[in-house]
């Protein structure tokens, strides 16, 4: 990674005129497919993502059935589209190595314990990528898993911290992620504590591991409500819509 | 797709509404479902759409690079086509190498678009039998409720009159719209026994013995057919079908160019 | 497609001396391969296709039988030096697409209903191929069903009609698909008036269509003797195979 | 292929033949079935025959194109030999990807045809190191009853002596015959325990322990050879082997050379 | 893999063991498996190293040839690690294309060395923008038993390590060694339910919820981190683990580099 | 096959210093994984070979079984690293070749018959390749075939004989084989006088394929010495290892 590129201004501000404990703007839909179980769709700064959910239903070829729990399976791909340079249809080992972590991270909220036999799919979708689609993903996937009426412990929200010239970062942007000095993902479980996605590229000292972790904990907890508020506001529209032709009556 | 079954029952109901007329959501039989469209959704692409016709949700995204002709045609563009029906947009899609479903849909969407004339071909030469632009126009279905083949096309369209060639990224002068001179849409038709529909729900065309797409240009001329399915037309339902077609193309290419 | 290149003289004849209206030379016959249980050859200009048959058959895999009918399948292919450049062995997407359209017009004319759960395997071989190939193979391949005694309501005959220097032509050879305005390949029922395969690209006006519709039902009509013809001698010679040992005795 | 079973008892009765000297076609051990063959069957191809053996049937087209040499071989052409055993051949063949078998019968016939120095390949080198030809020779079989070693390599001997090279279709000079040097003719024998059979029928190849290939030259040399299926054989079976494939082959390859 | 089962009991053994502390290999919860490495042992590979950590036996080679740097990073080497779990190393791996396991292996195994600056890149362009030095690390597991990410990792360092660059071979001068700068040693731990062990055996890894690896380089950094499985992690552990990783990395990296 | 390299000096000595009829240095070892059921590891010249046996296990999928004996699978694979070119990991057309004649080869000598419906699944790994790996791949995985305790007719001794610069030479190493007018690997099994894998390309008359066989069947006679002597340290090993506790009680 190379240095060169000043990524912050003498004020400390970054790029896009953030602080460095900033998000980018999200904006986070759940229920917004109409065959799929459950889905979501987020805009994550310059990111847009889709996640569905088919499911629990019975696991396919059967040999995959774990006849004590549902599994999880997750496929993460990037649209041909989604990226400067168009992406060549079909599996990589990028989104190979994405899809295991992410199917991993909900496979430990999800109640799979309820669903033996079963599998829960979850289809991801990156329409347009601006770094951070992995935790754009996993955190639509977990609205999509609870749009589907699919038990979890806690949902799991994600977000990156990582470090730019020299200083800890929240949730780095593109240009931050290709010159900057190290990227630290995390899926966060905030009713629980718990880390379900866990992965760090770069340089860092414990210390400035502990700060990163705090900060990113943090901002997990405020994407988490931002989580909360996407199903509320599909479980009012949907109450809305129920209750309208009654109110007709 | 995986064989989805549709009881008997089902299918004389769709039948018996169709011989009056009728359809389960009150459409007539010549009436496209609700159509609405977004352009210029993805940042990444240098054109792109959303487009839901009906229940049907479709995007399509352009991508443009510089790279060599055809050998038989060394100054003209290349167009490619893409279709892809993952897993996400219907509980019937599978995993994997593309389907012939999404093959045969791809192929459609793009004999109309090249057969057309839509895209000025020879505008993308930029030094013939060495360099052309390439346009990869990739379809993706996130929700599938019937009638891809019209609403790929357009998503297509839209996609596609929303582009700008990014001529400037590769030092290749300024970016210019990409060259759009007809607009071919596609009407498609199923058959139940004796009747036609157009624009069918998935649950229609489960219940159909035929399909039959048409693509008609701004003149009113035909420019693609594609006959499908394991049932056959009579001349007759083919005739019928292209008059139907050809009124409902011009209102369909009003509402793409005016984006209402 | 270009226009700058004359395909019809001053008098209106083709380039290989054809009349607008007039078919290449066909030759067909049936019962040509010892394996398969139907199978047919079929010259058409430059043409050269072998269609195999083998079923009713139990469909494999599983999963793929229809309980309350035979399906179709066919695999339409070019052989490897079936064209100027080599083709590539392995399916490509207009192998796809020819396979499926072919597959759906037999299907059109085969009694499924007799065979419940059965597959009916069709094999199209493309030896050379001079425009119109998928045409002569669903010709041959009906010719083929027939061969292997497989029930159906009448043989499907194929023919194109396409557009050259403004003019409609019957049956285009290479270079007047290639340098022609339209190429509109027709799967025609001539028992039953069914259209079981259509396909169009270039431009046709709907009066335009009505002619190349009628010109190219006549020729089917033609092709459908021929196909009948091909099945009576096989008929024949076997009959005289099996009557001659007689006479001899 | 698909596991076919041969039952017991079929076996016993074509080894009590075979020790009797007997087959059921009523050949002798050491007979070829009939041969037939045509070339200049593919107008499209540079070269191609057609040959029958028995009833196996098998195409063979040769296609040419300038390419790049094999680092290590800078001034030799490049002879590339496929097999396909489709589907349409034999019920026990598959779709998909190319079998064992037919990899098998592709290297078997390229390595009789590349070791005996049938081909002079440096007739076929256009620019050292940077062009020369690019022979594929592509077998394709469309009915299979038995012994694809022999019929394959007897149709790629006949398809390549009517190769033409086309030179001028690439402006590279006049078109040449393809310079064929040496006709080497394989013989195969099945083992049936103790008992040795020239060009089994398929039958006869299940129901034999081992099978045994030998490319003879003009010469009556080996050039190349190949023991297959799960049996062994000894010495003395080998060496009467190779003695009863001398006399064949110079029988077979008048047989190719003269047409009849 | 296939899903291989282990009883309930034997976690509840393997559990209630490392509550105390034990495990049943007589290890401690912070202990590495002996661990033994030869390198220059594959003579056609640049560099070499087979290592065994326990019963876990892997081989990696190195191989180095020209080829075109990516167009970011124009004046820097390459680097590609490929691993594959082949069915001679335990019944559970299938063949085939390589599984999301190996993958996974693979990249980790890749950053943890991309990401330290373990390789001076730069120091492996030949013409910027046009050819440098390519790097393929290929990762052999001919035995498993568990913790294949440190296992893999410490015999890439190794093989790295006698890397010798082929120039001459090239006509690129003099041969050099591979520019090795750093020493980043991966550290993983399972967890079950509230346990941390170090270097998991294969049973401890079936029986285990969660797998967490950690890179630190020779001043005690972090340079990469992947956490697995379907269980979760707290803060806590994640501290206490980097806390057992950056002591045991320094002994580990002292072994590889006195190769004792 | 060009001849214009000298393989032989005027003494008639080869590159290497060997004879014509000198195999190179050769050394085995049985048991060499522990995971495997047998296993066996072979250095041959520059050639290194692991083979690991897993079985008799039941065959998968089911349409492999065979009701009346076991199948032997054979999978013979060249390493990235074990060539001068790194060897792109997947299969290729001469794997497939080597793999199948080798699972004959070996089947010829394995009693199948005791095992219906099982897989007797053998992996060739060339770690190193030096010409001959063919040979080596064969003789190893026969050593390991026997450590798994599967009972065989015999051992299985694989060796090549070749022609250089017109003589017929022993084991031919890489640039024999390049530069040489003929190569014939032999399978051999001493104890019944049985071939069970020849192939041979190149030039010979029948009076040199006589000596060579002659040849090369002496050498696998001393190379099944060999063999069995590998499988006798092994056997010794496990005894000594067995032995030594109960001499301390």
């Amino acid at each position: 990674m190379l240095d060169e590129i000043k990524l912050l201004d003498k004020d400390g501000m970054r790029l896009d005129g953030r602080k460095l404990d900033q998000l980018r703007p999200i904006r986070m839909e759940a229920g917004v497919l109409d065959n799929a179980d459950g889905s979501a769709y987020i805009e994550w700064g310059g990111n847009k993502v889709i996640a569905a959910v088919y499911g629990p239903r019975e696991a396919q070829p059967k040999y995959l059935q774990d006849p004590s729990k549902a599994i999880v399976q997750v496929s993460y791909n990037m649209a041909a589209f989604s990226s400067d340079e168009r992406v060549r249809p079909g599996p990589n080992r990028r989104a190979t190595e994405i899809s295991k972590i992410t199917a991993e991270a909900l496979e430990s909220v999800v109640l799979t314990g309820n669903f033996p036999r079963a599998s829960i799919d979850v289809y991801i979708e990156v329409l347009e990528a601006d770094a951070g689609t992995r935790c754009a993903g996993l955190t639509a996937a977990s609205i999509a898993i609870a749009d589907a009426g699919i038990p979890m412990k806690d949902l799991v929200a994600a977000c990156a911290v990582g470090k730019i010239d020299g200083q800890l970062a929240l949730d780095l942007g593109k240009k931050e992620d290709n010159f900057g000095q190290a990227d630290m993902p995390l899926g966060f479980v905030p009713g629980t504590g718990e880390i379900s996605l866990l992965q760090m590229d770069g340089h860092m000292t414990i210390a400035e591991f502990k700060a990163a972790m705090q900060m990113c904990m943090a901002a997990c907890k405020h994407i988490h409500e931002l989580q909360r508020d996407a199903l509320r506001r599909r479980y009012a529209v949907n109450y809305a819509d129920m209750s309208e032709p009654e109110a007709e009556q | 797709m995986k064989r989805t079954i549709v009881p008997e029952i089902k299918k004389e109901l769709i039948y018996k509404l169709a011989q009056r007329g009728c359809r389960e959501d009150d459409r007539t039989l010549d009436e496209f479902r609700p159509i609405s469209f977004e352009t210029d959704i993805i940042g990444t692409a240098e054109g792109s759409a959303r487009l839901k016709l009906g229940k049907t949700d479709v995007i399509v995204g352009v991508k443009l690079q510089p790279g060599e002709p055809y050998p038989d045609k060394p100054d003209q563009g290349v167009l490619m086509t893409g279709c892809e029906l993952k897993p996400m947009a219907h509980p019937g899609f599978e995993s994997g190498a593309p389907s012939d479903d999404s093959v045969e849909i791809a192929r459609v969407v793009d004999r109309g678009i090249r057969e057309s004339g839509m895209i000025d071909m020879q505008a993308l030469c930029i030094e013939p039998g060495k360099k052309v632009w390439m346009v990869f126009l990739d379809i993706q279905v996130i929700n599938y409720d019937g009638n891809l083949f019209d609403a790929a096309t357009m998503a297509a369209l839209a996609a596609m009159n929303s582009t700008s060639v990014p001529a400037s990224r590769f030092g290749l002068g300024e970016d210019f719209p990409l060259p759009v001179n007809a607009w071919p849409v596609t009407t498609t038709f199923v058959k139940l026994r004796d009747v036609l529909l157009v624009d069918p729900t998935f649950t229609e065309e489960l219940a159909s013995d035929a399909r039959f797409t048409v693509s008609i240009d701004d003149n009113g001329h035909i420019r693609a057919m594609q006959k499908g399915l394991k049932g056959a037309l009579i001349y007759d339902e083919v005739i019928r079908a292209l008059d139907i077609a050809q009124k409902l193309s011009l209102e369909l290419r009003t509402r793409l160019q005016t984006g209402e």
